[in-house]
């Protein structure tokens, strides 16, 4: 008899057969018709410029990175929720040291706003002598930043 | 697993495929019939005669006909990979769920670990197509994908840890057995969401990601029509797109039964002994599973979507601190009681 | 060389089933692109709205030309918008259809003599399968467009001989 | 700390508020039209699709002048004075057979206006909305109800009328120059300028100017009142720049002003001329003259591959046509029709001041994809005419 992990790969094989076997069909019946403006790149009726694959805003990565430790932080509770209810107070306690220190040093990241996303500043442009035009923030430092605005946390 | 396990084990692998193709088939016809309802149309009327049921087999029958896109400054063989991947992520998740008393895919200790594991392949798989479709809507779609996924999978794990506490196991089938009988305060039945009070914020928290866990609306940033036009879905067509699309409803499908199982006490009849057996259950499992997905449809068609530093902002600035004192303050309620 | 390349020489029952079949299949489900150019989109949207509700055909709207079946298009072409559209039609999967909803879209309209810009019908860059005419169309008007196309669809065939409609129509003479 | 509670309360609150309304339309009833089976009832004044009743219609060509669109094409015959039309409802005798009454729905922006200045009020709109098609050409909707034998023989008859009428008048024209001459008692003059018309033929024109009668030509200033000569100045026709239809093989210019009427066009006697200032008010003098015709047909119809552009008159003396179709290159990537220098043939004109319609018979210029038109020069007046001055 299979084992309860050989099913779940037979699982995944049956997802993947299943896509083939949708695709061969489809493939039986679609047509195939094409030409250098079908498989050129989408965007809106107009000309690509350049590669889409550029260079994307770094808080992606830090986001990332914070999601790394608290999967690894995840992984370490789960373990500890199936058993804590036999090792009582001890275990309760330890986990929860544990959890506050990750919360302190989350409570500090986001204190510092390095999982703000930057909302594009309210610029109007303006002629400036000898400069030319800038772009002013017309946003001032005493203007309440909407709570729901960034990832400010007040 | 009784009588089912005699089963050839392709007939045995192949149930809930079944039942997710016609789960899929259903739900598109009756996402068109919610929002139309809800919108005062009336959605699909003429397709096969009564109410349009045969929408979406029409659907299906002509996606089959459309014609297949490989752009061709794309990379093919991801672009060709990713469908694949995402739907066989989706559908072996399905593995560990306990769809009755009688038949469950693979009863593994760590059922919600290995589901939890596998739906975040899908990540992979949407920034693979986002990627490979070299387009810059796909590859921004993908980019808030990954993003949103990765930052709501830290709550819906916490809340689903917050059931394991009380539940004090990893296999779905175990935490579905342990919710049978009716004994709550003495009507109520032993579903954990009336376990603990606690519970219940665990719950909204759950539901909340879920939704953007499966980019559902308010969270659909992903495909969101009006700013990135399908998303990372843009340069898919024909079947392919259709992969994506029935990975997406399997999805859906997926987190909402994990969350009957979690809260609503999986296939047990909410009326104890009645009506109880592996049809029924079978039944009773459904049904929780489809009001929640009702539930989603009608958030769908009510909410607005959130911008996407809103997005981030809710589940880094509130869902992830909230989801953690309710998991402290939840163990703090089983020690005590 | 899927099936819908081929073109059969003779019909057989099993063809003409499938034929059925798919015909079927794909009048029921037109997704259709949104190209809404000018006033004539609003009355597209009106048509999408609840009083008229498109959902009731199965006509749903894509954003995206690779998943849409028909282009509505709806409003003035500018001479600039033209190479798009042509574009964008070139980007649909096959098959697909057109539909050209509005006197301007249908040649030119109100510009057809004077009009520099615009382009004196869009059938110059695309094939039309439907116009609808209209200044702009009632909502209605559009509906029975997209009724007529569906006529048109069920009459494609996978024989070769078959001819098809609207090649045949008589001019009208009222 | 409790303005985030108060916030998240009002979010919360907000969230079932809203939800409780789309539930509440989830069991409402729906507004839905079911169309084909179902459909609404239009107002009264709903502008849909255009309706002649052609029985009704005296071909006045109000409506098509009051289109904006130019999408109602009528053509008229002038009906025979023994014919009897019939009389429309509302009274008004009918004259005019309605040999074409084309109305372009796909054209047509359903302002309306067309409806308000018809006499009889025979065009209105009919409450009908579906009539989408295949293919365009069958938006353009025919209400003329005669045959094309039946047209065919109401303008072979006008046209004998009118060459009938013409030879009446240039017959009076003739009797009276006659008369003119003989009370003058003078002779026709040798000298440069002399007239040298015959009354009746009046040629020296190249192509298919029909004679004037007493049409004749003289140097400005010098031939005055002699009988039965006219002068022939090369004058100038202008025709009003935009109101050219170029339709294939038809070019039709409405001269407003039609001055010194084009030499091709067959002049009518009474609009004779003299030279501004000195010979006017000779009896029967009509003035054959070279003319300029400047015709601006803008907006030439451009079918793929062929440029139908047709310069507007200037037929019959080899003049100055200038055309200027602007509307060219329509298509990208499709058919280019130069623009401009369409090659203007002495052809047939008919000139009557108000109403210029221009037949060129070789004036298109037909060159598939491009059109390479030439324009002849034709600013010198005619040869003939100086001949003839000189004489």
């Amino acid at each position: 008899m299979l084992s309860d992990f050989g099913s779940i790969l037979l699982f995944m094989i049956a997802g993947v057969l299943f896509v083939a076997i949708a695709l061969f069909v489809s493939k039986l019946v679609r047509p195939h018709r094409p030409n250098a403006d079908k498989l050129s790149t989408y965007e809106c009726g107009e000309e690509p410029i350049g590669d889409a694959r550029i260079q994307f805003n770094n808080r992606f990565y830090i986001i990332g990175l914070m999601f790394l430790i608290f999967e690894v932080e995840i992984l370490l509770l789960f373990p500890w929720a199936m058993v804590f209810q036999d090792l009582g107070w001890y275990a309760f306690s330890a986990m929860f040291v544990f959890v506050f220190l990750i919360f302190i040093g989350f409570i500090y990241e986001l204190g510092k706003g390095h999982l703000k996303w930057d909302l594009p500043s309210p610029a109007v442009p303006e002629y400036v002598e000898g400069v030319g035009v800038v772009e002013r923030d017309i946003r001032t430092e005493d203007d309440e930043f909407e709570s729901d605005g960034g990832l400010t946390f007040k | 697993m009784t009588w089912l396990e005699s089963l050839p084990l392709a007939v045995f692998v192949m149930i809930p495929l079944v039942i997710i193709l016609i789960y899929a088939l259903f739900a598109i016809w009756m996402e068109r019939k919610v929002a139309g309802f809800i919108q005062d149309r009336l959605g699909p009327m003429r397709v096969g005669g009564w109410h349009g049921w045969a929408q979406s087999f029409a659907d299906l029958l002509k996606l089959i006909q459309k014609e297949d896109i490989i752009p061709a400054e794309a990379s093919k063989f991801l672009f060709r990979f990713a469908p694949f991947l995402m739907f066989a992520a989706s559908y072996a998740a399905f593995a560990v769920i306990p769809f009755s008393s009688a038949y469950m895919g693979s009863n593994i200790d760590i059922g919600v670990f290995y589901l939890l594991a596998i739906t975040s392949l899908l990540t992979i798989s949407v920034i693979m197509a986002g990627w490979a479709s070299n387009n810059k809507w796909s590859l921004l779609g993908a980019m808030r994908t990954a993003a949103q996924m990765v930052s709501y999978e830290v709550p819906t794990i916490m809340a689903v840890l917050s059931v394991i506490i009380v539940a004090g196991s990893l296999n779905l089938m175990t935490v579905t057995e342990m919710q049978s009988g009716n004994d709550t305060l003495g009507f109520l039945p032993n579903w954990l969401i009336f376990q603990n009070p606690f519970l219940l914020v665990a719950f909204v928290i759950f539901f909340i990601s879920i939704l953007a866990e499966s980019h559902r609306v308010p969270f659909d940033l992903p495909e969101s029509e009006s700013e990135l036009v399908a998303g990372f879905q843009t340069e898919y067509s024909g079947m392919r797109w259709a992969m994506f699309m029935l990975a997406e409803y399997a999805d859906m499908l997926l987190l909402s039964l994990l969350g009957a199982v979690l809260f609503f006490g999986g296939w047990n009849s909410p009326f104890g002994g009645f009506m109880d057996g592996p049809i029924w259950g079978f039944f009773w499992f459904m049904f929780k599973g489809m009001i929640l997905v009702f539930v989603m449809m009608w958030i769908r068609w009510t909410l607005p979507r959130y911008r996407v530093d809103q997005l981030m902002y809710l589940c880094w600035s509130i869902l992830i601190p909230l989801s953690f004192i309710n998991f402290v303050l939840i163990a703090l309620w089983e020690m005590l009681f | 060389m899927g099936l819908l390349d081929k073109k059969y020489h003779d019909s057989n029952i099993i063809i003409v089933n499938l034929e059925s079949a798919l015909n079927w299949a794909r009048k029921s489900s037109l997704w259709y692109e949104q190209f809404g150019l000018a006033c004539c989109a609003i009355e597209m949207m009106a048509t999408a709205a609840s009083r008229y509700d498109f959902d009731r055909f199965g006509i749903i709207p894509r954003s995206s030309p690779r998943q849409a079946d028909v282009m509505i298009v709806a409003g003035t072409v500018t001479m600039k918008m033209a190479s798009r559209i042509h574009k964008l039609y070139e980007q649909m999967s096959e098959p697909r259809y057109v539909i050209s909803m509005g006197s301007c879209s249908n040649c030119g309209g109100p510009y057809w003599e004077h009009g520099y810009h615009v382009l004196k019908g869009v059938d110059k860059v695309i094939p039309v399968d439907v116009y609808v005419p209209g200044c702009p169309p009632r909502p209605e008007a559009l509906l029975e467009g997209f009724l007529k196309l569906q006529e048109k669809i069920m009459n494609e065939s996978l024989v070769e001989e078959k001819p098809k409609i609207g090649n045949t129509i008589e001019k009208k003479e009222t | 700390m409790v303005h985030s509670f108060k916030q998240g309360w009002q979010t919360l609150k907000s969230i079932f508020t809203g939800m409780g309304i789309t539930i509440r339309h989830f069991f409402g009833p729906s507004v839905t039209l079911q169309y084909p089976d179902e459909r609404d009832v239009l107002p009264k004044l709903a502008r849909s699709k255009l309706f002649v009743n052609i029985d009704d219609c005296i071909g006045c060509n109000l409506c098509a002048r009051a289109c904006p669109v130019n999408c109602i094409d009528i053509e008229t015959v002038k009906a025979g004075a023994d014919v009897d039309l019939g009389k429309t409802s509302n009274g008004s005798q009918k004259r005019l057979w309605i040999s074409r009454f084309v109305i372009d729905m796909a054209k047509c922006m359903y302002c309306d206006l067309c409806t308000y200045p018809c006499p009889t009020d025979c065009i209105y709109m009919v409450q009908e909305y579906e009539y989408s098609d295949f293919n365009r050409d069958n938006l353009v909707y025919k209400f003329s109800n005669l045959t094309p034998e039946k047209i065919a023989e109401v303008k072979e008859t006008a046209r004998i009328e009118a060459e009938e009428a013409e030879k009446k008048k240039a017959e009076e024209a003739a009797a009276k120059a006659a008369r003119a001459s003989k009370a003058s008692d003078s002779r026709p003059s040798s000298v440069p300028g002399a007239a040298r018309g015959i009354p009746g033929s009046a040629k020296g024109i190249p192509g298919k100017a029909k004679g004037i009668p007493g049409a004749s030509k003289g140097v400005p200033g010098k031939a005055q009142g002699i009988p039965g000569a006219a002068k022939s100045i090369p004058g100038k026709a202008k025709g009003i720049p935009g109101a050219a239809k170029g339709v294939p093989g038809k070019a039709k210019s409405i001269p407003g002003t039609a001055k010194g009427v084009p030499g091709a066009a067959k002049s009518v006697p009474t609009a004779a001329k003299g030279v501004p200032g000195k010979a006017k008010g000779v009896p029967g003098a009509a003035k054959g003259v070279p003319g300029k015709a400047k015709s601006v047909p803008t907006a030439a119809k451009n079918v793929p591959g062929k440029a139908k552009s047709i310069p507007g008159t200037a037929k019959g003396v080899p003049g100055k046509a200038k055309s200027v179709p602007t509307s060219a290159k329509s298509v990208p990537g499709k058919a280019k029709s130069v623009p401009g220098t369409a090659k203007s043939v002495p052809g047939k004109a008919k000139g009557v001041p108000g109403k210029a319609k221009g037949v060129p018979g070789g004036g298109a210029a037909k060159v598939p994809g491009k059109s390479t038109a030439k324009q002849v020069p034709g600013k010198k007046p005619p040869k003939e005419n100086k001949d003839n001055n000189t004489d």
